[in-house]
């Protein structure tokens, strides 16, 4: 009886902390599917993003003060997902709304847009390339040789918005860009700025962690 | 418990069978190991320092089989030959050690071990075979003087390359000139990173702050996959990459591509150095 | 073979060893130990030589990098002249002069308990902090982890000053309470024979460990201060 | 799980109450959250960049430190420092009560403590093999699947950092810890409580690693090698700890070891007569005994350099990422051999009883086993061959690395001329030896691919050198540890486990071992690198492959479990007092071995493998009580 018992606790325990592991080694940001239009083969799809200094408590409860990219959902709220799932050889228009300041690259070659199409526009103006001390963030998928440059908000700029959600009347950088996603695949994407504050390299943390500084590009 | 032990004498002349079926083996085996199994060994023929690790490869592999040959067929013979065929326990001979095998042994092993050192050493300090070497090596490939320096940059989580040659132009993209012997500066910007050129043969890691030059002396124009072979960090599994060797012509022509490609970047990149120690960021993400 | 059989044995028999067995074991593991220690700080004394010839963005000893030499010296000086008390103890407890050797272990606890806080006060009013290169990183950390050495045979010397003590009214060879041994009243029957038979085998181990931890110390002192 | 549990008759609540596990536990939770608060008093707001509670080092490092000290004072370690503080003089009377309680806490019974080590080790072996498992799992297809990258390098870093750490006392602590004091005539290890204390330290560190995905994991591997290591998040502080805590408790038992064998071998036992199972342990405790502060002082820089800023590994400091690497490997290439060692001990002991004759060259099978030992220390830069330092020594490392097969070629003759002429008695302890020989043999001749720099250019770093230690180590290691559950079980537990299950249990782990391992030569040379979630396309079918004989693999120890289970708690067959008619000492010894072993301390008056040679006594003769024990 006594070894009755002692079974059954075992097994509840062990069934908690197997949940629990299982949970946390499958664990990731829920993926986001953006509405695609055009017929197949010449689709294009529209992605809304931004990027924030600090998630903030309601949108990540564990690491509320790492740096994050918020994406924007299908019903125009944002949530924090870095996993997105988009059509092969399909067109993609990004927009990338940046709250945060300037954190620098460490190799400054980066500073330059690459595997676009056409220029990236940040604020209205076609950019060539931002020096070493400027960048905020950069939005990178090395393996499709895309990489555009994010601009930051100056540190002198009133309304800086402290921690996400962001409202648009905050002080913020606009950046509207272009690429193709090339055959199916399972592509990574990346920032390439050490942008995590407190971390040797600024490169711990968010910078190391999916859903926040990285994610993947599952092209279908 | 243990009663009186067989005789040692008596029974056939099991060494002299073992050591006969073994020659017989290895004479047979090795040979075709070395022709066939040995030159199948990759990394395979994309330069010089890659058929020499072939080379060695087939070396090793064929002076391994008959090692291998020996110990196995020992034990099949000795649990063949000599299992206890008694219901009741009964000892084997109390022989307790034969100075002359032990002898013999030693020196066998001893004269195996310095030859595959001597040998394996001079195959490294003829040409490097392909291993980082550091910033000042003593043993340099010949014609070295000459070597067409290429630096390759790790970084979290991707390799890039300059040509000091080129007025200091970085790319994403390896390309090596055909049939040259190239001197790749092998450096990091943060975590340590291993710079591994899979056909070529060519494998340096990249710490920061070090510059680890590693030769190669390029063939015929072909492909070649770029791995990352020291674990450093989330994307550690995705840093990979495709160079190319191609002939002097196209490379000429694909660096003044790069060149007007890159020009807006250019004015920022740092002099060419042999390493980089940016300072640590420490601004709020 | 039966005589393995035989019956199970009784506490009497691990307790009633003969204290030169305790002797044995205790000196080899002070050996022993010493050699791990050893080995332990060769580590820093590696790291210690390492960065200084790498040097690395010139950050190895910056100018404003200077160590307290008087203190780090004090704390060698207190080191050395606490080992050298308890090895002259060690002559007192072997000759029998009980009380002398517990005045000089006393007086060796507290120059070494001295040298931990000597070194304290070196750590929090020297001009600069571990962040400051290579130096004050292996400055730090040896240091550090030279004080942790120093707590333990400390810890060891007061345990054997405490026995001393406890029994210094105990004529050798007489019985202590019921329970002494295991510091468990509670206990039935009687534990050790004579313990003070048990103090000079640790004694002595513990004088040769303490004397090579303080010769590590004047190691640690030649190459912080000196070189 | 032992016959000698003499069952007490006071309610399990009264048990639940004193010094036990369950204090342990619960003063380790409490000690944690105190060292939190402490460290998060001491950094609250003063550096700037620890914001997050989450990324607060000095909390995380402190509070597990403080953990395990609540931990083992629960356990009932303090009582006796506490003792000494106030002058009551070395005793061994506390801690040595029977009954089953004794498992679940501080015992002073050597035999008790090894038992403990078997169980304990099962554990963490058993989470180990599943997190390879799970890594196969994500092996299956060559694009990350299941796990994002992150979790699946936890993964890699936890099966590694578990077996690496936990199983470097997987023949020390059962075996040693068990049958050396019984083979050298001994009533008890020369410091019982130590001996308990580096047990309870390693399940505290293994506790602690487990716990390291609650702070999002450790992206390093085992190596941990820096800078990676300082940029990770506060999951490596549970790593950093973990393996200071290792070699805290590797030193200890070595140390306890050495003592034990060089002062309480029974009168006439001596270096000439001991058992070659006692050689590999005085060779590995050597190496856990100096290797091991190594270790620490590294691993204790490495948490400096997280806690308080310093610069140890930071090339933009003022240090460098060379020194971890060197220190490590200091280390590193030792502890290899520490995994190695004991295993040709043990194969050695185990084959003269089944070949019944005497061990073949016994000094030259103990001069291999110290040769190896004193070689392990020169070699470590061979794991530094690409790296770019000293180039122009690797000549040097590569002889140095290619001369150890020089000594553990002794082993290799050593054992076969054992088995020559023999009258070989086939039983699962003798098939597992017979593996041995054969992996290790593969194992071997793979190094040579490794040690010779031109061959390892390409193989560095990539499958082939994983699959050249997974057959030194668990080919090795793992092997002969099965091969000693098997021979010494009866002794042990007094029950014989099932022979048939024992030998299908060989068959599926040797077959499917070898098909694990095998291809992974093949994957490394075919360019696919080490710890990394994808791979090329062209190798996804010799993954496949790789995966499903590891899954045999794991299911081969389930074998095993069933086997020990049932035969322990269900068939429960008595063993004969010495089944495989043995003459060394611990077989003679009445099974359940009495509490303090000998009630007379025997005088060994020959050697120990007398086979075949009736003149000499087979079975050492009791000699005056007292002795030298």
């Amino acid at each position: 009886m006594k070894l009755l018992g002692v079974a059954v606790g075992v097994a509840v325990v062990g069934v908690l902390i197997g949940f629990y592991i299982s949970s946390y080694l499958v664990g990731n940001t829920p993926a986001f599917r953006p509405k695609a239009t055009g017929a197949a083969g010449a689709r294009t799809v529209n992605l809304t993003i931004q990027t924030v200094a600090a998630v903030g408590p309601s949108l990540a409860s564990n690491h509320p003060d790492w740096v994050s990219y918020l994406v924007r959902n299908n019903q125009g709220r944002w949530e924090r997902s870095t996993v997105w799932t988009l059509p092969a050889n399909a067109i993609v228009h990004v927009t990338i709304y940046n709250f945060d300041g300037a954190s620098g690259l460490r190799n400054p070659f980066l500073g330059q847009p690459q595997g676009l199409v056409g220029k990236e526009i940040v604020d209205g103006k076609p950019l060539g390339a931002l020096p070493p001390d400027q960048p905020s963030h950069t939005f990178a998928i090395p393996e499709l040789g895309v990489l555009a440059l994010v601009a930051p908000v100056g540190d002198a700029a009133k309304n800086q918005c402290n921690y996400a959600p962001c409202t648009m009347a905050m002080a913020h950088r606009t950046m509207t860009f272009t690429f193709r996603t090339g055959k199916k695949g399972h592509y990574r994407w990346q920032c390439f700025v050490p942008c995590a504050a407190g971390f040797v390299y600024g490169f711990g943390g968010p910078m190391q962690t999916i859903g926040y500084m990285d994610g993947f590009v599952n092209v279908v | 418990m243990s009663s009186q032990p067989r005789s040692v004498e008596g029974g056939p002349a099991h060494g002299r069978r073992f050591l006969t079926a073994w020659l017989v083996l290895s004479l047979i085996l090795s040979p075709l190991v070395a022709i066939y199994l040995g030159p199948a060994i990759p990394p395979g023929n994309g330069s010089v320092e890659a058929t020499g690790q072939v080379f060695d490869n087939e070396v090793l592999v064929t002076f391994a089989t008959p090692i291998c040959i020996f110990v196995v067929l020992f034990l099949l013979y000795a649990v063949f030959s000599f299992r206890s065929r008694t219901v009741e326990i009964v000892d084997g001979p109390p022989v307790r050690g034969d100075s002359r095998i032990q002898i013999a042994w030693m020196v066998v092993t001893t004269v195996a071990v310095l030859a595959l050192a001597a040998f394996g050493s001079y195959e490294l300090l003829v040409d490097g075979a392909g291993g980082g070497q550091g910033p000042n090596a003593a043993f340099l490939p010949a014609g070295h003087s000459q070597a067409m320096d290429v630096q390759v940059i790790g970084q979290q989580w991707e390799f890039t390359y300059r040509y000091p040659t080129l007025g200091g132009l970085e790319t994403p993209h390896l390309m090596l000139p055909a049939n040259t012997l190239i001197r790749l500066h092998v450096t990091s910007l943060d975590a340590i990173h291993s710079f591994w050129a899979y056909q070529l043969g060519v494998k340096a890691d990249a710490n920061p702050g070090t510059d680890n030059i590693v030769y190669v002396t390029t063939k015929g124009p072909r492909s070649f996959d770029i791995h990352c072979a020291e674990l450093c960090g989330l994307w550690h599994g995705y840093m990979f990459d495709t160079g190319q060797v191609v002939e002097q012509s196209a490379f000429t022509a694909w660096a003044k591509q790069q060149q007007t490609y890159f020009a807006p970047v250019a004015k920022y990149l740092p002099a060419y150095s042999t390493t980089y120690l940016p300072d640590p960021q420490r601004r709020a993400g | 073979m039966t005589e393995f059989a035989a019956h199970e044995t009784d506490y009497e028999v691990v307790e009633g060893e003969p204290a030169e067995l305790l002797g044995r074991n205790l000196n080899s593991a002070g050996h022993l130990l010493a050699s791990a220690t050893a080995f332990f700080f060769l580590a820093f004394l590696f790291a210690y030589f390492y960065l200084r010839s790498l040097n690395n963005a010139g950050l190895w000893h910056p100018k404003h990098v200077s160590p307290p030499v008087t203190l780090g010296t004090l704390v060698m000086a207190l080191t050395v002249l606490s080992a050298t008390l308890v090895r002259l103890g060690v002559a007192d407890q072997r000759a029998a002069r009980r009380p002398e050797w517990r005045l000089k272990a006393a007086i060796a606890l507290a120059v070494g308990i001295g040298a931990i806080v000597v070194q304290v006060v070196a750590w929090t009013t020297m001009g600069f902090g571990p962040a400051d290169g290579g130096y004050a990183s292996v400055f730090f950390g040896w240091t550090a982890f030279n004080i942790l050495f120093i707590v333990g045979a400390l810890y060891w010397l007061e345990n054997l000053l405490a026995t001393a003590i406890r029994y210094r009214n105990v004529p050798v060879g007489a019985d202590p309470k019921p329970g002494h041994a295991s510091g468990d009243p509670g206990r039935p029957g009687h534990d050790i024979g004579n313990p003070l038979s048990l103090v000079r085998p640790g004694l002595e181990a513990l004088s040769f460990y303490w004397t090579f931890l303080a010769g590590l110390g004047v190691l640690a002192w030649v190459v912080l201060y000196l070189l | 799980m032992s016959t000698t549990v003499v069952e007490t008759h006071r309610p399990i609540w009264r048990r639940l109450i004193g010094f036990n596990l369950l204090t342990g536990i619960v003063f380790g939770v409490v000690g944690y959250y105190i060292g939190w608060f402490i460290g998060h008093h001491i950094t609250g707001a003063s550096v700037a960049y620890f914001s997050g509670i989450d990324q607060n080092d000095i909390s995380v490092t402190l509070g597990y430190l403080l953990g395990v000290g609540g931990f083992l004072i629960g356990l009932g370690f303090g009582v006796y420092p506490w003792a000494r503080i106030r002058g009551y003089p070395p005793s061994l009377r506390e801690k040595e009560t029977q009954g089953a309680s004794r498992y679940f806490g501080l015992c002073t019974d050597h035999k008790v403590v090894g038992i403990q080590y078997m169980i304990g080790i099962g554990l963490f072996f058993f989470i180990g093999g599943l997190n390879a498992m799970l890594i196969r799992v994500e092996l299956l297809r060559p694009a990350s699947q299941v796990f994002p990258a992150g979790q699946y390098l936890t993964l890699v870093g936890m099966h590694g950092t578990m077996m690496m750490g936990i199983m470097t006392s997987a023949i020390l602590g059962p075996f040693a810890n068990y049958f050396v004091p019984l083979m050298i005539g001994a009533r008890r290890m020369a410091f019982p409580r130590i001996e308990s204390l580096t047990f309870w330290l390693l399940m505290a560190a293994g506790a602690i690693l487990t716990t390291t995905i609650f702070f999002g994991g450790f992206p390093t591997g085992w190596t941990g090698y820096e800078p990676l290591n300082s940029q990770a998040n506060t999951g490596m502080d549970s790593y950093l700890v973990f393996f200071a805590l290792v070699g805290i408790s590797m030193c200890l038992l070595g140390l306890n070891m050495l003592a034990t064998i060089i002062t309480m071998r029974a009168p006439g036992l001596t270096w000439s007569r001991l058992p070659i199972f006692c050689w590999g342990v005085v060779s590995t405790a050597i190496l856990n005994l100096l290797a091991a502060p190594v270790l620490i002082a590294v691993l204790g820089m490495a948490v400096f350099d997280r806690t308080v800023q310093t610069t140890f590994f930071n090339p933009q400091g003022g240090g460098s990422p060379y020194l971890y690497q060197n220190l490590f490997w200091v280390f590193g290439h030792p502890e290899v051999y520490i995994l190695a060692l004991p295993g040709m001990g043990i194969v050695l002991e185990i084959l003269p009883v089944f070949a019944r004759k005497p061990l073949w060259g016994y000094r030259l099978a103990v001069s291999g086993l110290l040769g190896v030992t004193l070689l392990s220390w020169l070699v470590w830069q061979h794991h530094l061959f690409v790296s770019g330092i000293n180039s122009d020594l690797r000549p040097f490392y590569m002889l140095s690395t290619e001369l150890i097969s020089i000594p553990t070629g002794f082993t290799f003759l050593c054992g076969l001329m054992t088995l020559w002429r023999g009258q070989i008695r086939f039983s699962v302890p003798l098939l597992f030896s017979l593996a041995w020989f054969f992996n290790f043999l593969i194992g071997g001749l793979s190094g040579v691919f490794l040690s010779d720099v031109p061959s390892d250019v390409t193989t560095h770093g990539s499958f082939f050198s994983m699959a050249h230690f997974h057959y030194t180590i668990m080919g090795g290691l793992v092997f002969a540890f099965f091969a000693a559950i098997y021979f010494w079980a009866p002794k042990m537990f007094g029950y014989t486990l099932n022979e048939r299950l024992g030998k299908i249990h060989f068959w599926v782990m040797f077959i499917s071992f070898n098909s694990t391992f095998a291809p992974l030569f093949a994957i490394g040379f075919l360019g696919q690198p080490r710890r990394t979630v994808t791979y090329a396309q062209h190798l996804q079918f010799l993954n496949d492959w790789v995966s499903i004989s590891a899954f045999i693999l794991g299911g081969s120890m389930l074998i095993f479990l069933y086997n020990f289970v049932y035969s322990l708690l269900f068939a429960r067959i008595r063993a004969p007092q010495n089944p495989w008619s043995s003459v060394s000492l611990e077989w003679q010894l009445p099974t359940p071995v009495p509490l303090h072993n000998f009630d007379r301390i025997p005088v060994i008056t020959g050697e120990p493998y007398g086979y075949g040679s009736p003149g000499i006594a087979a079975i050492p003769a009791a000699g005056p009580a007292g002795g030298s024990a």
